[in-house]
């Protein structure tokens, strides 16, 4: 280490300054990291144009429904309401898909949810799986299975589908069977059909907005809570992302990223879910890092 | 995969050339062991292989080094109290140099401390800078945790972004299988440059046998294989003896016996097999476990099957079964760990 | 080594097919499996030049699948691993991006798999004299200004990366086809000519997006390293007047480092790497308006510190 | 933010061995053997830092010893900014206590 002349008086001075500095609280060390932050890498830098006109409702529970069909008029939620957005939604994400800070608070200011809280939602729809008391749902089995398909499914990608030689890996004889079926042309299928069984198919609900009557003895809904984007809204998740590669979500863009990330790791990109390809990209980058 | 390629990992038998040595080595990358084969092999390779375990054992360095310095924040953390966690796996490899650690890639460090000192590790490691981990941070996760796991949810430090595991049991408390931790964690010895401890080498193998064979460790097979036959290479004559005994006394002879079962199969280790006909496997499902293994190793669509027998297994071992649905269901849903980030 | 070109278009395509393309593109072999007529295509007209090999048993750092919609399934993987380890790149596009997401693919691959390299963010040229690292840190035209600098008696060694060696500054070529977005892409085909460029990617993620070929010459040269000799971090602003202003050493190096996916990683050796870069480079924000100014400017400090 | 307690009788001391220092103009990288990171120091955190590399100090003594040694004044240098200064160094493992019951 050379250090400088520590008489020099313009060095003095300089640490001096730096004192000041210091006593105001500014930091005197750095460490050097990769910054996340900067939009530096190919992966990170891309927009997610969100349509105009796409409302997200938001359950209790965390579950939500995303539609751009549904034309919210801002006013209360009332359980028809409720019931017609379900219908017109085209995306359907489980419950626990959103943080808490997103969903309705559950404050009535009219009474009627402190009564009906739990039950408004869960026993109709089949939508909010993850109810905790899982023993009465009936559903238990299902996620189970669920569960596991997924699992196996993504185990299967891993050791079937990397690189086309895996069948010859087990080239020894001591696994009884031969040759392990996996050729590259039925994974395709098997993700296809992957997509399709599983988590329902929302689209089916095509038509049937006019289904749900709103009426006219309709209460109002204090489980779930709407979102909407009127205008067509561009924006970039990576702007997001603090120094530490920590997201830092906040307001309707914070959400509309999570969902559109949940979505991603939910069903890939097979139903194209505005922005899911760029969260994708910025999720694979950063899993890496 | 197959056990040649295992065999080949270790040691044990010659490196392949020609398209297999493409097939070994796209084989080590899928099971994230190339540091390992590194270690093993780098120094005979040259050309493009040579270079491909440099690239891998530059990267294994890393997780080393982020270990060790992990070790030495979590005594820093700790200083002033009385308190000497064990480390357990990955770091207790790490501090004693053992073959078992190097190349190997890691991602957070374990370590084990008595349940009465739990609130005062967990405050100490809190004001020192770490956070509960954003992907667990819901009320659901850390009620699970405290609630039916053996450790504190996973704790992540704010500037490093590392985590740890504070462990309390080795076993969780709903778990079948009733481990002596206890009687383990007497028999800790300190290391050398930190204030941390960690097992004596029949625990520490008992320790990785419990946690790959009724922990759920083993969706990373080769890993765990290669481990687990590093760690019994490294115990003497007189430790190998007193192997099961001891696995007897904490109460995991049935995980052991099944570690050294794979161990025998997949490196024909004969010292494990002398010590596997000690009798094991009277159990009935010790056939289909150890199908599943050979199934989970061989890859491909057997695998997802196997994958069916020994995912909700481990789980199984556990928790009891009203906890499970949930629990793997809100395993399946939890985010990106980041997007739920306060 | 035989070229890209020098096998037939069925070889080239048999092999991609069954995943045992390799391209052998400075100190890395990149292993391509696809099954797309577009980005056969591409891989035809822009990696011509490159050293291939197309039988089996060939060795290759990196692993790359293009697989259009598909190569997402790696991704929910993640859930079941302990270890955040090795992921094959992936980048969902759809199928008539398949260049885009190549292109994507070989860049992550050596950012996030590489480790015998310090990597940082940077385009990078050389002439007899040394070499000249573009950083991207502040997103002003890094592709644009090494393109041009191409057509200025520059070799390409490569415009994503600066692939510094460990221990030591030197830089190492990977010499791919340059990388342009929206405007940029007529700029650089009108003074590189249109035979140079790939076709234009519309509607991508990142807007429009064209390649400029690396050179025959380029690729003869890929093995041999250039010593950093100035470090520049253009900002382009419209109508900007030009003008080049230094820029502190240890500014220099935080900027740096900030747009290195693995210096983190890399412990000690990184560190010397990069000191000793830090001492043989003299660093410069240049701030223009025009690709002709951005040229003058580059000139002017080569003059002085290219020796 | 503090890596850890501290305590008045404690004694701290930088280990040189452990780090590796590259002066670049007015700032020093500092590459950190034990966690693998560089750091950027400053004119005034290197001098805590070679001050530190020389013997081993209480907070207390640290605090006194610091302003002399940057030849400033005490009143320039309050303990205050010595100890956060030393946490700082703390924060990223450059120093270690060596002793002090």
């Amino acid at each position: 280490m050379n250090e400088p002349n520590e008489k020099d008086s313009v060095f003095l001075e300089k640490r001096r300054q730096l004192l000041k500095l210091g006593a105001a609280g500014v930091p005197m060390l750095l460490t050097m990291k990769a910054s996340a932050a900067q939009p530096l890498h190919s992966a990170l830098d891309c927009a997610i144009t969100i349509p105009s006109g796409m409302c997200i409702m938001v359950g209790s529970d965390g579950a939500a429904w995303i539609s751009t069909r549904y034309n919210y008029d801002g006013s209360k939620l009332t359980n028809g309401k409720v019931k017609q957005f379900k219908s017109a939604s085209e995306y359907v994400l489980p419950a626990g898909s959103v943080p808490a800070r997103y969903r309705p608070d559950g404050n009535c200011p009219t009474d009627p949810c402190s009564s009906s809280g739990g039950s408004s939602g869960d026993d109709d729809e089949g939508g909010h799986w993850g109810h905790h008391s899982q023993q009465e749902s009936g559903f238990a089995a299902l996620f189970d299975r669920l569960t596991l398909t997924r699992t196996a499914q993504a185990d299967d990608t891993l050791y079937a589908s990397d690189w086309g030689h895996s069948g010859g890996e087990g080239d020894d004889s001591d696994d009884g069977s031969s040759g392990c079926p996996t050729s590259g042309g039925d994974d395709d299928d098997n993700h296809d059909s992957y997509s399709s069984n599983h988590w329902g198919s929302s689209d089916d609900n095509h038509d049937d907005d006019e289904g749900g009557s709103s009426g006219s003895n309709d209460t109002s809904s204090c489980d779930y809570k709407i979102y909407c984007f009127d205008s067509s809204t561009q924006f970039q998740p990576g702007t997001f992302i603090d120094a530490n590669g920590n997201w830092n979500l906040s307001g309707d863009l914070g959400l509309y990223t999570i969902v559109a990330a949940k979505y991603g790791e939910y069903y890939g990109t097979y139903n194209n879910f505005p922005g899911v390809s760029c969260m994708l990209s910025i999720m694979t980058y950063l899993n890496n890092q | 995969m197959s056990r040649s390629f295992l065999q080949i990992a270790v040691g044990l038998a010659p490196l392949p050339t020609g398209e297999r040595l493409v097939r070994f080595i796209g084989w080590g990358r899928r099971a994230h062991i190339l540091g390992q084969l590194a270690t093993v092999w780098e120094e005979r390779a040259d050309g493009k292989l040579a270079e491909i375990l440099a690239n891998a054992r530059i990267w294994a360095g890393h997780d080393r080094r982020m270990l060790s310095y992990e070790m030495n924040r979590i005594t820093r953390a700790l200083m002033g109290t009385d308190i000497y966690p064990v480390l357990l796996k990955g770091g207790a490899y790490v501090a004693k140099a053992l073959t078992a650690g190097e190349g190997r890639r890691v991602s957070d460090i374990d370590i084990l401390v008595k349940e009465d000192e739990l609130d005062r590790v967990e405050a100490s490691l809190k004001d020192a800078g770490w956070v509960a981990d954003e992907g667990t941070s819901g009320d659901y996760d850390q009620q699970y945790y405290r609630a039916w796991m053996h450790e504190l949810p996973p704790l992540r430090h704010k500037s490093r972004r590392t985590v740890v595991d504070v462990h309390h049991r080795l076993t969780p408390r709903t778990a079948r299988l009733k481990v002596d931790h206890e009687a383990m964690f007497a028999a800790a010895r300190p290391t050398a440059d930190s204030a941390l401890k960690v097992f004596n080498p029949t625990d520490r193998f008992i320790h990785a046998a419990i946690h790959i064979c009724a922990d759920g460790a083993f969706e990373t097979p080769e890993r765990s294989l290669i481990e687990l036959f590093y760690l019994f290479a490294d115990l003497s004559e007189a430790e190998a003896e007193g192997l099961r005994a001891r696995a007897a006394e904490v109460g995991a002879l049935w995980p052991v016996d099944h570690a050294l079962w794979a161990i025998s199969w997949f490196f024909a280790n004969k010292r494990a097999r002398s010590l596997c006909r000690e009798g094991m496997f009277a159990k009935a499902f010790a056939a289909p476990v150890r199908w599943a293994i050979r199934a989970k190793v061989a890859g491909g669509l057997r695998a997802k099957a196997a994958m069916l027998l020994l995912y909700p297994r481990s789980h199984l071992l556990r928790m009891p079964i009203g906890m499970l649905t949930v629990h793997l269901f809100r395993k399946a849903v939890r985010s990106l760990s980041g997007s739920q980030a306060n | 080594m035989r070229r890209l070109e020098d096998y037939g278009r069925r070889a080239v395509r048999q092999a991609l097919r069954r995943g045992t393309l390799v391209l052998h593109l400075g100190p890395f072999a990149m292993q391509l499996k696809a099954d797309s007529r577009a980005l056969l295509a591409f891989l035809l007209s822009m990696y011509g030049a490159c050293h291939a090999t197309l039988e089996a048993g060939v060795l290759a750092d990196f692993s790359l699948h293009v697989r259009a919609p598909n190569m997402i399934r790696r991704f929910v993987r993640r859930q079941i691993t302990p270890d955040p380890g090795f992921y094959f790149p992936t980048v969902p596009l759809p199928r008539p991006m398949a260049p885009l997401a190549l292109e994507m693919g070989m860049n992550l691959a050596v950012a996030l798999q590489c480790f015998r390299f310090a990597i940082y963010h940077a385009g990078v040229v050389a002439d007899e004299r040394g070499a000249i690292a573009i950083s991207a840190f502040s997103g002003g035209g890094k592709s644009t200004l090494t393109a041009a600098l191409m057509e200025e008696g520059f070799r390409l060694l490569s415009d994503e990366f600066a692939i510094m060696g460990l221990d030591e500054p030197g830089l190492y070529p990977y010499p791919r086809p340059v990388s342009l977005k929206n405007a940029s892409v007529e700029i650089v085909r009108a003074f590189a000519g249109a035979e140079e460029m790939s076709t234009t990617l519309t509607g991508t993620p990142k807007g429009d997006i064209g390649y400029r070929r690396a050179r025959p010459h380029e690729l003869e040269m890929m093995h041999e390293p250039a010593m950093p000799k100035l470090l520049l971090f253009p900002q382009f602003s419209l109508d900007a007047e030009p003008r080049a202003e230094k820029v502190e050493p240890g500014d220099a190096v935080m900027r740096f480092i900030a747009g290195s996916p693995n210096y983190h990683a890399l412990g000690e050796a990184a560190f010397g790497s990069l000191m000793a870069f830090a001492d043989s480079v003299a660093a410069y924000d240049l701030h223009y308006g025009n690709t002709a100014d951005s040229i003058a400017l580059v000139k002017d400090l080569w003059r002085e510190h290219g020796s | 933010m503090a890596a850890g307690p501290n305590r008045k009788t404690w004694r701290w001391r930088a280990n040189p061995r452990h780090y590796r220092c590259h002066v670049l103009g007015d700032v020093t990288f500092v590459y950190n053997h034990l966690s693998g990171d560089t750091h950027m120091l400053n004119l005034v955190s290197i001098a805590l830092l070679n001050l530190m590399a020389e013997r081993t100090f209480t907070l207390d003594e640290l605090a006194a010893a610091f302003p002399a040694h940057m030849d400033v004044s005490a009143d320039e240098c309050p303990p205050g900014v010595v100890w956060r200064l030393f946490d700082e160094l703390d924060e990223v493992g450059l120093v270690e206590r060596s002793g002090g019951a």
